[in-house]
């Protein structure tokens, strides 16, 4: 693949299947995917809310027909007033059940299980997809899709990559939770600031592109003598693995080999928890126990260097309760140097994802619905809410005058970037048994209790046991697949 | 050792009820004395008093002439056992015993010779090792006592010792009670509600009423010369007649007129004419198969066994007097012929209840 | 029938019941018997099944028809350090918890035997913290040890410089937040039972032992605790098993976190089977807690049932 | 017993006011945070008492317009933000609670009465009940939801009632077996003597007496099931919502909790409780220990 084509992982699709021709392993799984039948669908991008309201309008014609939406609380802002439109034009009543936003996947799962048809759409985080379709709980969407869905839709979504498994659509990304970076704009461009440090480094100071670089400010800047600090990254045990996710990744490796053996505790991953460790030294005082609002206000004080973060972070720090609204500069995660090229390896590492329940009685609406919900046009209406989840996914929302006034552009355009060439979560299943034992492993490390390599050889070893206990073969092809989705810049670098 | 006790005006109010309204008394060294009433008399609340637990509202506790008031429990030396006995449920007969001594911090091996000794002498030695719940009352009651005795008290107040025992335990022990305490000159202070006990124990009893005392005497004393009606009719076992009399007067001579004897000259005293009361000791009518000269002959009306002695129950006027006489005495017969002497009856004052002391007694003619 | 139930110990002894009688009493007992069997049993045996496959909801299979592993599940328990932690963590909750709230409900309790003015409602007062929504409570705790609470705010003051310490982040420090909460919430409930136990106690006792010469303390330890005995022990014994559930605290304050610090067991199968799903492990998991709470408590029952003898 | 020296009475005082103030510190907390306005929630240092009262949080919690209009006020906050009303956990939660408590005093009562009059199942039956209590809930939860599911009674009120039923049947069996076995069986007898027959004997006779006894076990096991969580937690999944639901789903993200509406649905969840709790404050003691400790 031709890299620096900015559109690419919006392709999904086609880049699944020049993968799988390239892939030898994946010659067994393949059919399936390629023998989906040829769109039906008549819709466009710009028609495609019309269509697929007319569409759900003519399946209910006659009945009354109730469709349950099971949110995490606080997204209510975003999914209403999309409801109420597809209300008003197919007459189908929308209810809402809202659950704590840490435990929706678990509820959607539950439902595997218990099976009570209380909601017939849920939002799910993206990452938990996997299990919740090998729960059964979802439905595959490959069937709807081909009769509704325009041939671009998943294209023109900037991250698709969490929708599919083991090459099937399971649900529609309305969430573009990346990872951004934010730094002290004024900061940056002191110029004494400047001087002193390309004295010492050899560079002036700028938006970092590798994390070495990014480290080396971050200690330039440190001086909590005088109330300054490096950086306001995470250090609690929630967010602490998805900095370290990106910086073993900028190392140049995947996470799995090709047969599943972790390759996290190789020396790259060892480097990067040590740098990680290291970058602690210079992080403000609350890092190793603040959580998010704790971290943006704390960054919003405009006494730190930089900070990581979501769409919801900058909403706050564009915000007038922040002193450092308009000083900022804005970057993606930095990358690596990996055989002297330059990666970048943004991440999305959290997001909501639209899935239709398997126990819905109305699945096809439930379908409908969904991708009502996320056409460009509806989709601009439920990311302008300033008080939601939902993030910018989709190149129409960078357009939108509301939503750039909320996030500011130079967010924006870094947001966007971020987003065209996100490497994706472990998008298996476990992946929360995976990441937990992670999480575990590299907060001991960061507090001192392990060695890096201690720590991540016992994660390795316990990623074995959890590949090994949720079944190698069926890893592996959902693994392989998720591979070849990589964005094509990253993943021809990563091995 | 053992120690004398004053009580002096003592006074001690509960909410509305005067519990103990100035009372007095001095218990001498060695002496046995038994506070005699009916329950609620005050009693609990004197001894609560001289043990410490409750606080006089007037009056001083002294003991060998040492004020008490402001001296704690503990250091009063003073042995109490409980209407309940209050057994250490959860310790051993032995480690009750042991109690006092180990809070004194007697050593180890003189509190066990003293254990021994005691257990010796109250017979207790095949009890030591039983569980304190688990004794009879008879037991409890002797562990209770060999408990305070250990610790050699000064005084020892006893609070219904007997009133859970039956009626054989009861009186074996009140000889031995009584032997104790003049084998150790033990100063013993007796509450209790049960006139036998008082009177065949104590060197003096006080009889109590409403928180005041009655009298205060010995046993003989108390039982023939009762103060007021309710000292009469508390002491004494068949128990006293209380009949209504007429009084004639001339000058400060009594003359009663009963519903069945007339004319008793019962010598001078003050009182007014009219209606009082005669007190009669069953053994002071004098009954009689044969008509006498001065007797009346009185229907039986029934017969109370006591094997060793017999009480009839005669119709005396309106009321019923009992008469004792030996067994057999009026087997099959409807009347009984009595005689009075009227030296042996207490006239009582109707008004004050208090028994009218008399100058000089004649027999009626 | 009726004649022979009129003494109850004579009914006791009597001959079998006659066969008309014993339907209707049986009959009595029936709803409750049936209720807890359908809540009960029922699960037991299913509890049974599950332990011995690797039912995975993500499995995509229903529990009856998951894959049997026999022994695997209790295997893999045995060398499981989460859960042995969360055992061990959870018998030092309940062992810190349970004693501490004893020795405050004893202090307390003494200070409210004698009588003084307002006692009542003092009492009324101090039990008000086993009178809140455990859940509330938690939620009230949380708010306490949040890094900008009062209890940092209250240590600020004393130490006389900033302290916002997250007490609930600190993988050392959490677990005390939650045993405090327990012990703040539950410290009534024992003290009511040892104020009722020291109101019930034989006052002549006591007071052989003043006469006697004993000091309050020798008092307290030689008669008046063992009189207590068998108050302390059922106490003991419905807090102990009701600490050994220990779940909304920890739930509300840190879902176990962070990592595994504060996993007590109620927790640890709750992340296991709603969080991980690991169905089958944690009834395997599950099994076991009941059965060593059951011989437990079966052999500690005896308090209880010497009372109600 | 004996009079204290001053200053022990002091210390005695002061600690009985210690004692009271720590009883009393988190309510009241709970209760100060649920009159602040939204920017001193997380204030440091924290606002111990609000200069500027506010009923917002009340009416965050049961009037959803109130709930929006605030999240739209909050911008930027995105975590920060509730809707729905919290009226039907607390119509679900008083449904649910009172139907279970009715069973469970019903079924208890006829049981209790079975076990003392008739010894039904001999000495060691009622036991049988009680290790019901000490089963950690958790042990069964994962049965139970498998169970539920093919029974379809997950997140219904049948299913939490069942559940809640079974679990506080050893409490109203061991309560109210404690209360007539205070009754003597010779009231009854004396009942049946003029002809009533034993169960009837048993309604006029011995319930009136033990009337106090039972509507006293009746609020407690309210109480319990007004509180219970995790059940609730894990057999319901959205269409019934219990009020402890309601109170843990007032939590955000990963940052934080909305302090002050949490305290408020708090405060007002556990009102009833308090409330019960006082009138049955008596009979508390003989609940929490099975009827084995009586006043």
């Amino acid at each position: 693949m031709p890299s620096g084509n900015g559109n690419n992982s919006g392709k999904t699709r086609r880049r699944f299947l020049q993968g799988t021709a390239a892939t030898a392993g994946l010659a067994a799984l393949a059919p399936s995917f390629m023998m989906r039948p040829r769109r039906a669908s008549a819709a466009t991008l710009d028609d495609v809310h019309m269509e697929a309201a007319k569409a759900a309008k003519e399946l209910a014609a006659g009945r009354s027909v109730t469709l349950t939406i099971m949110q995490p609380s606080g997204s209510l802002g975003n999914v209403k007033p999309v409801a109420d439109k597809f209300t008003e034009e197919t007459g189908i009543a929308i209810e809402y059940v809202e659950v704590p936003l840490g435990e929706i996947n678990q509820k959607v799962l539950l439902e595997a299980v218990s099976k009570t048809g209380s909601f017939d759409i849920a939002l799910p985080a993206t990452f938990g997809i996997p299990d919740l379709a090998e729960s059964g709980i979802l439905v595959n969407l490959d069937q709807y899709a081909a009769k509704h869905e325009p041939e671009d839709m998943q294209q023109d979504a900037l991250y698709a990559t969490g929708d599919y498994y083991k090459g099937n659509l399971y649900g529609y990304q309305t969430d573009g939770d990346t990872y951004v970076m934010f730094y002290h704009k004024d900061w940056l461009e002191n110029a004494d600031e400047n001087k002193a440090f390309s004295d010492k480094h050899g560079y002036a100071l700028k938006v970092p592109d590798t994390w070495e670089e990014l480290d080396a400010m971050m200690a330039h800047f440190h001086r909590p003598d005088k109330g300054m600090y490096g950086g306001a990254l995470f250090r609690t045990q929630f967010f602490i693995a998805w900095e370290w996710w990106v910086r073993f990744h900028a190392k140049g490796y995947f996470p799995l080999d090709d047969d599943l053996n972790p390759q996290i505790n190789n020396d790259a991953g060892v480097k990067a928890l040590e740098e990680l460790v290291a970058a602690s030294k210079t992080l403000y005082p609350g890092a190793r126990t603040n959580g998010l609002f704790e971290n943006f206000e704390a960054f919003g004080e405009g006494d730190k260097f930089c900070n990581i973060g979501w769409g919801g972070t900058q909403k706050f720090l564009n915000s007038d309760k922040s002193k450092i609204k308009g000083r900022m500069a804005h970057g993606p995660t930095p990358g690596g140097m990996v055989d002297g090229k330059l990666i970048k390896t943004p991440y999305f590492n959290w997001g909501w994802n639209y899935v239709v329940s398997s126990v819905s009685p109305e699945p096809e609406i439930a379908y409908l619905f969904t991708l009502y919900a996320c056409s460009p046009a509806m989709s601009t209406v439920a990311v302008r809410d300033p008080g939601g989840y939902f993030d910018p996914f989709r190149g129409a929302h960078y357009k939108d005058a509301k939503i750039t006034e909320t996030y500011s552009k130079p967010f924006l355009d870094a947001h966007e970037d971020s987003m065209r060439n996100s490497i994706p979560d472990l998008y298996l299943k476990g992946q929360g048994e995976y990441f937990d034992e992670l999480r575990v492993n590299l907060t001991a490390a960061d507090v001192g209790e392990k060695s890096p390599k201690e720590a991540l050889d016992d994660t390795a070893a316990a990623w074995t046991r959890i590949t090994r206990r949720m079944g190698k073969r069926s890893q592996k092809v959902q693994w392989d697949f998720l591979k070849s989705i990589y964005p094509a810049g990253v993943r021809d670098i990563l091995t | 050792m053992s120690a004398r006790l004053e009580l002096s005006d003592l006074h001690k109010r509960f909410d509305s009820v005067e519990a103990v309204s100035g009372l007095s008394l001095a218990l001498g060294q060695g002496e046995f004395l038994s506070l005699l009433g009916p329950s609620g008399c005050g009693k609990s609340t004197t001894l609560a008093m001289i043990a410490g637990f409750l606080q006089p509202d007037q009056g001083d506790i002294a003991i060998n002439g040492e004020s008490q008031l402001r001296v704690p429990p503990h250091k009063r030396r003073i042995g109490l056992v409980f209407q309940d006995y209050a057994i250490f449920s959860r310790l051993s007969v032995r480690s009750n015993l042991a109690f006092g001594l180990e809070a004194q911090g007697v050593g180890r091996a003189e509190r066990q010779r003293k254990v021994e000794a005691m257990a010796e002498q109250l017979r207790l030695g095949h009890l030591l090792e039983r569980g304190g719940h688990s004794l009879n009352m008879s037991e409890m009651q002797a562990v209770a006592l060999a408990r305070v005795l250990i610790t050699e008290p000064a005084l020892l107040l006893l609070d219904e010792p007997m009133s859970n025992l039956d009626a054989t335990d009861r009186a074996d022990l009140r000889g031995e009670l009584k032997q104790l305490q003049k084998s150790l000159d033990q100063s013993v202070l007796y509450v209790t509600h049960d006139q036998v006990e008082a009177m065949s124990m104590s060197d003096r009893i006080a009889v109590m009423r409403d928180g005041h005392i009655q009298q205060v005497g010995s046993p003989e004393e108390i039982y023939r010369r009762p103060v007021n009606r309710f000292v009469a009719e508390f002491i004494g076992d068949p128990p006293i007649n209380i009949v209504p009399c007429w009084v004639k007067t001339s000058g400060s001579e009594i003359c009663v007129n009963t519903a069945c004897h007339n004319d008793l000259y019962m010598g001078h005293g003050d009182l007014s004419e009219g209606t009082h009361w005669l007190a009669i000791r069953p053994h002071v009518f004098k009954a009689t198969h044969e008509a006498s000269e001065n007797s009346v002959a009185l229907p039986v009306r029934f017969i109370e066994n006591f094997g060793s002695e017999h009480v009839l129950h005669l119709q005396y006027g309106e009321d019923l007097v009992g008469v004792v006489v030996p067994p057999g005495f009026a087997e099959g017969r409807d009347l009984i012929h009595v005689s009075l002497d009227a030296a042996g009856v207490h006239l009582i004052d109707r008004t004050s209840e208090a028994v009218v002391r008399r100058r000089a007694v004649e027999v009626a003619a | 029938m009726a004649q022979e139930s009129l003494d109850a110990t004579a009914m006791k002894q009597a001959a079998p019941p006659r066969r008309r009688g014993l339907p209707f009493n049986v009959a009595l007992v029936l709803p409750a018997q049936l209720t807890v069997l359908a809540v009960v049993l029922c699960p037991t045996l299913i509890v049974l099944w599950l332990s011995i496959t690797d039912w995975q909801p993500t499995s995509g299979v229903t529990w009856y028809q998951a894959e049997p592993v026999w022994h695997w599940n209790f295997y893999d328990l045995y060398f499981d350090d989460r859960f042995i932690g969360a055992l061990l963590r959870t018998i030092l909750v309940v062992c810190v918890c349970v004693a501490l709230e004893l020795a405050i409900a004893i202090g307390l309790a003494l200070l409210f035997l004698e009588e003084w003015p307002w006692r009542k409602l003092a009492v009324s007062a101090v039990i008000l913290p086993m009178m809140i929504v455990p859940v509330d409570a938690a939620n009230a705790f949380f708010m306490l040890f949040n890094e900008r609470g009062p209890i940092n705010h209250i240590i600020s003051l004393v130490i006389g410089e900033a302290f916002e310490f997250s007490w609930l982040a600190d993988p050392d420090w959490a677990l005390l937040p939650i045993m405090l909460a327990e012990i703040w919430q539950w410290t009534p409930l024992m003290f009511l039972l040892v104020l009722t136990g020291l109101m019930n106690l034989p006052e002549n006792q006591i007071r052989a032992a003043i006469v006697l010469g004993a000091s309050p303390a020798r008092i307290f330890f030689r008669v008046m605790l063992p009189l207590m005995a068998p108050v302390i022990a059922i106490a003991l014994l419905v807090r102990s098993i009701e600490t050994f559930k220990i779940f909304d605290p920890v739930y509300i304050l840190t879902r176990g976190g962070p990592g595994a610090a504060t996993e007590t067991i109620s927790m640890f199968m709750y992340n296991g089977a709603f969080v991980y799903f690991r169905m089958g492990y944690i009834a395997a998991a599950g099994l076991l807690v009941l059965i060593v709470v059951i011989s437990i408590c079966l052999a500690l029952s005896k308090p209880l049932k010497r009372h109600h003898g | 017993m004996s009079s204290d020296k001053p200053w022990l009475v002091v210390l005695k005082r002061s600690a009985v006011i210690l004692s009271m103030v720590i009883a009393f510190f988190p309510i009241f907390w709970l209760v100060s945070t649920s009159l602040k306005p939204f920017d001193e929630w997380a204030n440091w240092p924290p606002i111990w008492i609000t200069d500027r009262p506010t009923l917002q949080n009340y009416r965050i919690v049961f009037f959803p317009e109130a709930a929006r209009e605030f999240a739209a006020a909050q911008e930027g906050s995105l975590d920060y933000k509730v809707s729905g009303s919290a009226w039907k956990s607390f119509q679900d939660s008083a449904i649910i609670s009172t139907l279970a408590t009715f069973f469970s005093v019903v079924f208890g009562t006829l049981a209790a009465y079975s076990v003392v009059r008739f010894r039904t199942g001999g000495e060691n039956y009622p036991f049988q009940f009680l290790t019901v209590r000490m089963f950690p809930p958790i042990a069964v939860v994962v049965p139970m939801v498998a169970m539920f599911s093919v029974l379809k009674l997950s997140d219904t009120y049948f299913g939490l009632i069942l559940a809640y039923t079974a679990f506080t049947l050893p409490f109203s069996i061991w309560m109210i077996r404690s209360f007539i076995e205070d009754v003597p069986a010779e009231l009854e007898g004396a009942a049946m003597i003029h002809g009533m027959g034993q169960f009837k004997a048993f309604l006029t006779v011995t319930l009136p007496l033990i009337r106090g006894g039972v509507l006293s076990t009746a609020l407690f096991i309210f109480i319990l099931n007004w509180s219970e969580f995790l059940f609730a937690l894990v057999l319901t999944s959205g269409d019934v919502v219990t009020i402890t639901i309601q109170v843990a789903n007032y939590v955000s993200a990963s940052s934080g909790k909305l302090y002050g509406v949490q305290a408020a649905m708090g405060s007002v969840s556990t009102l009833p409780v308090i409330l019960f709790g006082y009138i049955i404050q008596r009979h508390l003691v003989r609940g929490l220990t099975f009827g084995a400790i009586k006043r």
